[in-house]
């Protein structure tokens, strides 16, 4: 059998944050300023966040950088749910919701994070990207990088309102087109939760009465 | 065997694209086939558009959605060991391996780690998971090709493993079984015993399809040379698992990456295959879940004594910041990028799931082809429909 | 439609008719989701068997289907094909719903994509309860619905009336041709 | 010919009325037998299964039930089909049948009709289906049933011309068309001195037989050449649309063929009806005794199990080819090496 096998049992080098840091300061190199904060946690993992003109370049850079592999791209909405999780009993005073809006790693200012994880396959590193969404709600589209990011975008498209400009075709990937909303955005209330309240923990029901004998047909 | 080179490879997909254009520009009449929702071929509710001519595809395009189910919205109306419940159906054949990812990246978060016993024990489900799910889609290959009897085989030898897992989790098809910090309990008795005698039947199961299915003429010139993906372009669009080890690329999580998790403590081979075509990704699951069996018969043998669950706080808080974690499941690599804000639940949890990238690449793969062969292309990529859709 | 759809037959013929009926199911598999691969257990695996009970999972297409087995998630997408696919099937026909999200949605209860329930598109037979239940428990659904159409009064499904059994009818039949007893007037007649 | 019947004068109209009666024994009883025995209990012991169990003692009474099940459907015409060429297409299919068994002899006597050209007949009618399974797949107005019909046209074409050139050899040693002499010829003669075998032609002409099966295998549309029906592919190709008793009449036809056909190759090659004449020392199929049209059938009906039972275990084991290559599998193999046949055995039928 010529199909050939490789692989070995030694675990490949484990990478240190020369390389994390190494990976940071090329992509710096690249993008100048459009390179907004990076976040590292030792031998774990790297986030960056970059402005979202320069989204589409620096796909291009890290490609170039050989992240070649396309893992996937969706958004956050940082806006805290205004409805809670909707299961509450409903006489009860409603609880004050918090609308400050805190980003997570990697800070930014705007509701919309749109965010895309890629990997370097020879260097078994991986990163994460971060971008802010402007007013208009568009940010670049990677399909000239990525054929991959077709669908993840239209995803995104269809989830959060999100545009990239440059894509073909945004239609909707996973819901019937009469579908109103974005239903990944906090905003988006879970009509069966607002309608049943939540019974809370309740014991074992008690069984039902045998008292069905009555009707034997069958 | 023969393997095609690279160049072999390209000069097919130019051959294959120039004849979908060729037909176009001559214009004879086409027709549109509208496979699924429902389709006996689908294994699930996937829809193809596919534009014929004669019976060759000038284009194609798959149609998801059918099952979207709103995961990634549920999640945040759910608490942390809720979500584990809900996440076990989204590659409904291989469950336990959906929860093991979200859960590691849950303790990363909290800065804790299982026990060395329940992570054995995780490794071992993990496997027997994936081997109930790769061993259905041996015995489905047959079927997707009209040879209805493999899939009886599968199921067959499927059972024993369902068995091992509803003898340890208690659940036949859905364990949830992974907890914050451990599992839910300690395995049964003799369980250790019966899964040896498993795995061995499961590696005659093997031999039988390489056998009976592998070796079948027909069988062979169905796929080989059919659906070639080569490795850039399988990079490109994301794919992982064994339809980017058959393409020719070395990368398989369960070596390359550090988690709280066994692997290293096995002896096992990552197959590849240079060829990128069906027949590649068919061959590379046998293989794949024959590695499975030794792997779980290697780490049966020194599951460590101890708790299987760490100190845990009753009511689970998991504190803020993003964790990503993603393991090799069996349709690929599956990932969750959870984000936490120091609630019961969390606040946004993105699931990557394998199947999503490894079918966007249909559109590209299935131009040219035959009709036919466009269930021996979507059976080998295999790809479960909650997976795509989640 | 049929050689045997209209009229009435007499309640042994009916008896042998559905005996037949109940004993060659071809059944549609419309997996769906999870529950798909347990029914594909209960149809395909040689330790459940469900030919065995004359149930024979061999038609490809809805047309030549008597029961559908309904088995998993149906989502708001999928509704339509659904009814079309229940509406492509010949009467007299049956269907299973099989799983908690067919029955009612399951899990994904508060899911903004889910039908919470194949009910409300298609009329449901038997339902099977069980995330996803096991195969055993298809069976059963399997054999009480045997049962259901050996009691069934076709001539009542021919004229779109609801199920009927057939002691339901010989019932009201009997009610019907026994005249109503003489009002017993005390002192009117000769006692005996 | 012969107007005694087991030794009984049958005045015409009686010996009609047989003859029809056994034609449609012939063609449903196979079919029943085959559905049963081999789709139903083969097929699931192949699979490690036990098939039906509940209709009947081991299910026997299953075949009742599916066919008073399928008499009770509804029967549904598509909206856009072709209604009246939709209605018709299933009775040309199992009308192919009872022509086909026409010629078909089952004993000395026992014949529905004895045609010098028979073989040339059965050839002939056998490729009638295709016109009922081409209408069926055109007139569904559905996509799967089209692509399927027109499949089904090309591969019955296909493999209909190795076929032919396969019988040719047999028709060559026989020296004769006619079934019935084909059958004695088989059973008077002898190979390798050994007389207790008789000739059958299987032994001279296997090259012919495997062709001929593997036609066959294609003709009843059965795996691996089952490309219009591709359950995976085209849901059930021509049949998709049909429900009620119009499927059924197709899947009789579909079995009833396949026994039909069995008829005809172990007419062919295996001696059909007879056993060698030697044994009880007749000469000529006049000197046959007449309790052969009793056993005759008898041994027709277990040769057509045997070659039944080969051709559902290659259905039930194989996968199926695509399009093109079983179009490549019948125009460059099947048919240059029947062409072969033929000229040797032309050149040995002389030479020797």
């Amino acid at each position: 059998m010529s199909d050939t096998a490789t692989g070995t049992d030694e675990t490949a080098a484990l990478p240190g944050d020369g390389l994390r840091e190494g990976i940071v300061d090329r992509l710096r190199s690249d993008l100048g300023e459009h390179l907004l904060d990076t976040y590292l946690i030792p031998h774990t993992d790297l986030w960056v966040r970059v402005s979202a003109e320069a989204w589409g370049q620096t796909a291009a850079a890290l490609k170039a950088q050989g992240f070649d592999h396309f893992c996937f791209l969706s958004a956050l909405d940082w806006l805290p749910s205004p409805f809670g999780k909707g299961e509450d009993d409903p006489d009860a005073e409603p609880v004050a919701i918090s609308t400050e809006l805190v980003q997570g790693y990697t800070g930014g200012e705007t509701r919309f994070q749109v965010f895309a994880r890629l990997t370097d396959i020879k260097r078994h590193v991986g990163v994460t990207i971060k971008a802010d969404v402007p007013e208009s709600m568009s940010v670049p589209t990677w399909l000239p990088h990525f054929a991959g990011a077709n669908w993840h975008e239209r995803e995104t498209h269809e989830m959060f309102g999100i545009g990239f400009e440059g894509h073909p075709d945004l239609r909707n990937l996973y819901l019937p087109g009469e579908f109103e909303g974005f239903p990944l955005r906090k905003d988006f209330p879970l009509l069966s939760r607002m309608v049943k309240p939540w019974p809370g923990i309740v014991d074992v029901e008690p069984m039902p009465v045998a008292a069905q004998e009555g009707d034997g047909e069958s | 065997m023969t393997v095609l080179n690279e160049r072999q490879q390209l000069s097919y997909i130019a051959a294959q694209a120039a004849d979908a254009r060729l037909n176009v520009e001559l214009e004879t009449e086409g027709m549109t086939l509208n496979i699924g929702p429902q389709h006996p071929a689908t294994h699930g509710t996937l829809r193809i558009i596919a534009r014929l001519d004669g019976e060759q595809v000038v284009w194609a395009e798959p149609v998801a959605g059918y099952m979207h189910r709103g995961y990634e919205k549920l999640t945040e109306v759910r608490t942390f060991p809720q979500v584990t419940a809900l996440i076990n159906r989204i590659d409904w054949l291989g469950s336990f391996a959906n929860e093991v990812p979200f859960i590691l990246a849950a303790e990363q978060l909290m800065e804790i780690e299982a026990p060395p016993r329940a992570q054995y024990i995780r490794t071992i489900l993990f496997e027997l998971s994936r081997i109930a799910n790769v061993s259905l889609f041996l015995g489905d290959l047959g079927v997707q090709m009209g040879a209805i009897t493999p899939v009886f085989m599968a199921f067959r030898d499927r059972e024993y493993v369902l068995n091992l897992i509803e003898g340890a989790t208690g659940g036949r098809f859905h364990p949830n079984f992974d907890r914050i910090g451990g599992l839910k309990d300690d395995l049964p008795k003799g369980w250790i015993a019966e899964t040896k005698q498993v795995m061995k039947k499961l590696r005659t199961f093997c031999d039988e399809i390489e056998d009976l299915l592998f070796g079948n003429e027909i069988f062979q010139s169905r796929t080989r040379g059919v659906g070639i993906i080569p490795a850039d372009v399988a990079k490109s669009y994301g794919m992982t698992g064994a339809n980017l080890r058959a393409s020719g690329v070395d990368w398989d999580l369960r070596r390359d990456q550090k988690n709280a998790m066994v692997w290293d403590q096995a002896d096992f081979k990552v197959w590849t295959h240079p060829d990128g075509d069906s027949w590649a990704r068919c061959w590379i699951r046998l293989q794949e879940t024959r590695e499975a069996t030794k792997i779980v018969d290697q780490l049966i043998d020194n599951i460590p004594a101890g708790p299987v669950m760490t100190k845990v706080p009753r009511i689970i808080k998991v504190p803020a910041g993003e964790a990503w974690v993603s393991t090799e499941n069996p349709l690929g690599e599956m990932g969750y990028y959870v984000v936490s804000k120091g609630d019961l639940g969390p606040f946004r949890v993105k699931i990557r799931s394998a199947s999503f990238n490894n079918i966007s690449i249909t559109p590209w793969v299935l131009k040219g082809v035959y009709v036919p062969d466009i269930i021996t292309i979507l059976a080998s990529l295999y790809f479960i429909l909650g997976d795509i859709d989640r | 439609m049929g050689l045997v759809d209209r009229g009435r037959m007499p309640a042994p013929l009916t008896k042998l008719f559905n005996m037949g009926r109940s004993y060659s199911m071809w059944v549609y598999q419309w997996g769906l989701a999870c529950c798909a691969i347990e029914m594909g257990a209960a149809f395909g695996s040689p330790r459940y068997d469900v030919m065995r009970l004359g149930v024979i999972p061999l038609p490809a297409s809805p047309r030549q289907a008597d029961l559908v087995v309904v088995s998993g998630t149906v989502t708001d997408k999928m509704a339509p094909a659904v009814k079309r696919l229940y509406e492509q099937m010949p009467e007299p026909k049956y269907v299973i719903s099989m799983g908690s999200c067919a029955n009612c949605g399951g899990p994904y209860w508060d899911s903004y994509s889910v039908t919470k329930g194949v009910d409300q598109i298609i009329p449901v037979d038997v339902y099977v309860p069980g995330c996803p239940p096991r195969p055993e428990a298809l069976l059963e659904g399997i054999v009480l619905l045997q049962q259901r159409i050996k009691n069934e009064d076709m001539a009542a499904k021919w004229r779109n009336e609801e199920f009927t059994t057939l002691q339901k009818t010989a019932a009201l039949e009997k009610a019907k041709s026994q005249p109503a007893p003489e009002p017993i007037v005390v002192g009117g007649g000769p006692i005996e | 010919m012969i107007s005694s019947l087991l030794a009984v004068e049958i005045p015409y109209w009686g010996q009609s009325l047989l003859r029809v009666l056994g034609g449609l024994v012939a063609v449903l009883l196979p079919a029943g037998m085959i559905v049963y025995v081999f789709l139903f209990k083969m097929m699931s012991f192949m699979q490690s299964r036990l098939g039906p169990m509940e209709a009947g003692p081991y299910g026997s009474m299953q075949l009742l039930a599916e066919v008073s099940k399928w008499l009770q459907k509804e029967d549904i015409i598509p909206e856009n089909a072709d209604a009246k060429i939709f209605k018709i297409a299933p009775i040309i299919v199992l009308a192919s049948t009872f022509l086909l068994v026409v010629v078909v002899p089952f004993g000395p006597d026992a014949w529905m009709t004895n045609f010098q050209a028979g073989v040339f007949y059965a050839l002939a009618i056998g490729s009638v289906s295709v016109i009922g399974i081409l209408i069926a797949g055109y007139s569904s107005a559905n996509k799967y049933s089209y692509l399927g019909g027109l499949r089904a046209a090309g591969q019955l074409i296909a493999y209909e011309l190795p076929m032919v050139l396969a019988v040719v050899g047999v028709v060559i040693q026989a020296g004769s068309m006619n079934l019935q002499q084909i059958v004695v010829a088989q059973n008077t003669q002898e190979i390798f001195g050994l007389d207790w075998i008789g000739f059958p032609f299987v032994l001279t002409q296997f090259v012919g037989f495997l062709i001929f099966m593997i036609a066959v295998q294609a003709e009843l549309t059965q795996a691996p050449f089952d490309m219009p029906i591709a359950e995976s592919e085209l849901v059930s190709g021509y049949m998709t649309e049909y429900s009620g008793f119009r499927f059924l009449i197709f899947f009789i036809g579909e079995f009833a063929t396949a026994g039909v056909f069995a008829f005809i190759a172990s007419i062919l090659f295996l001696g059909g009806w007879g056993v060698p004449f030697s044994w009880f020392g007749w000469d000529t199929i006049d000197s046959v005794d007449n309790w052969m049209n009793v056993v005759g059938p008898l041994i027709m009906f277990s040769k057509m199990t045997l070659l039944v039972g080969i051709i559902m275990w290659v259905r039930f084991s194989y996968p199926r080819f695509r399009e093109d290559q079983l179009q490549r599998f019948a125009w460059k193999v099947l048919i240059p090496v029947s062409l072969a046949n033929i000229a040797v055995t032309a050149i040995l039928k002389v030479a020797v």
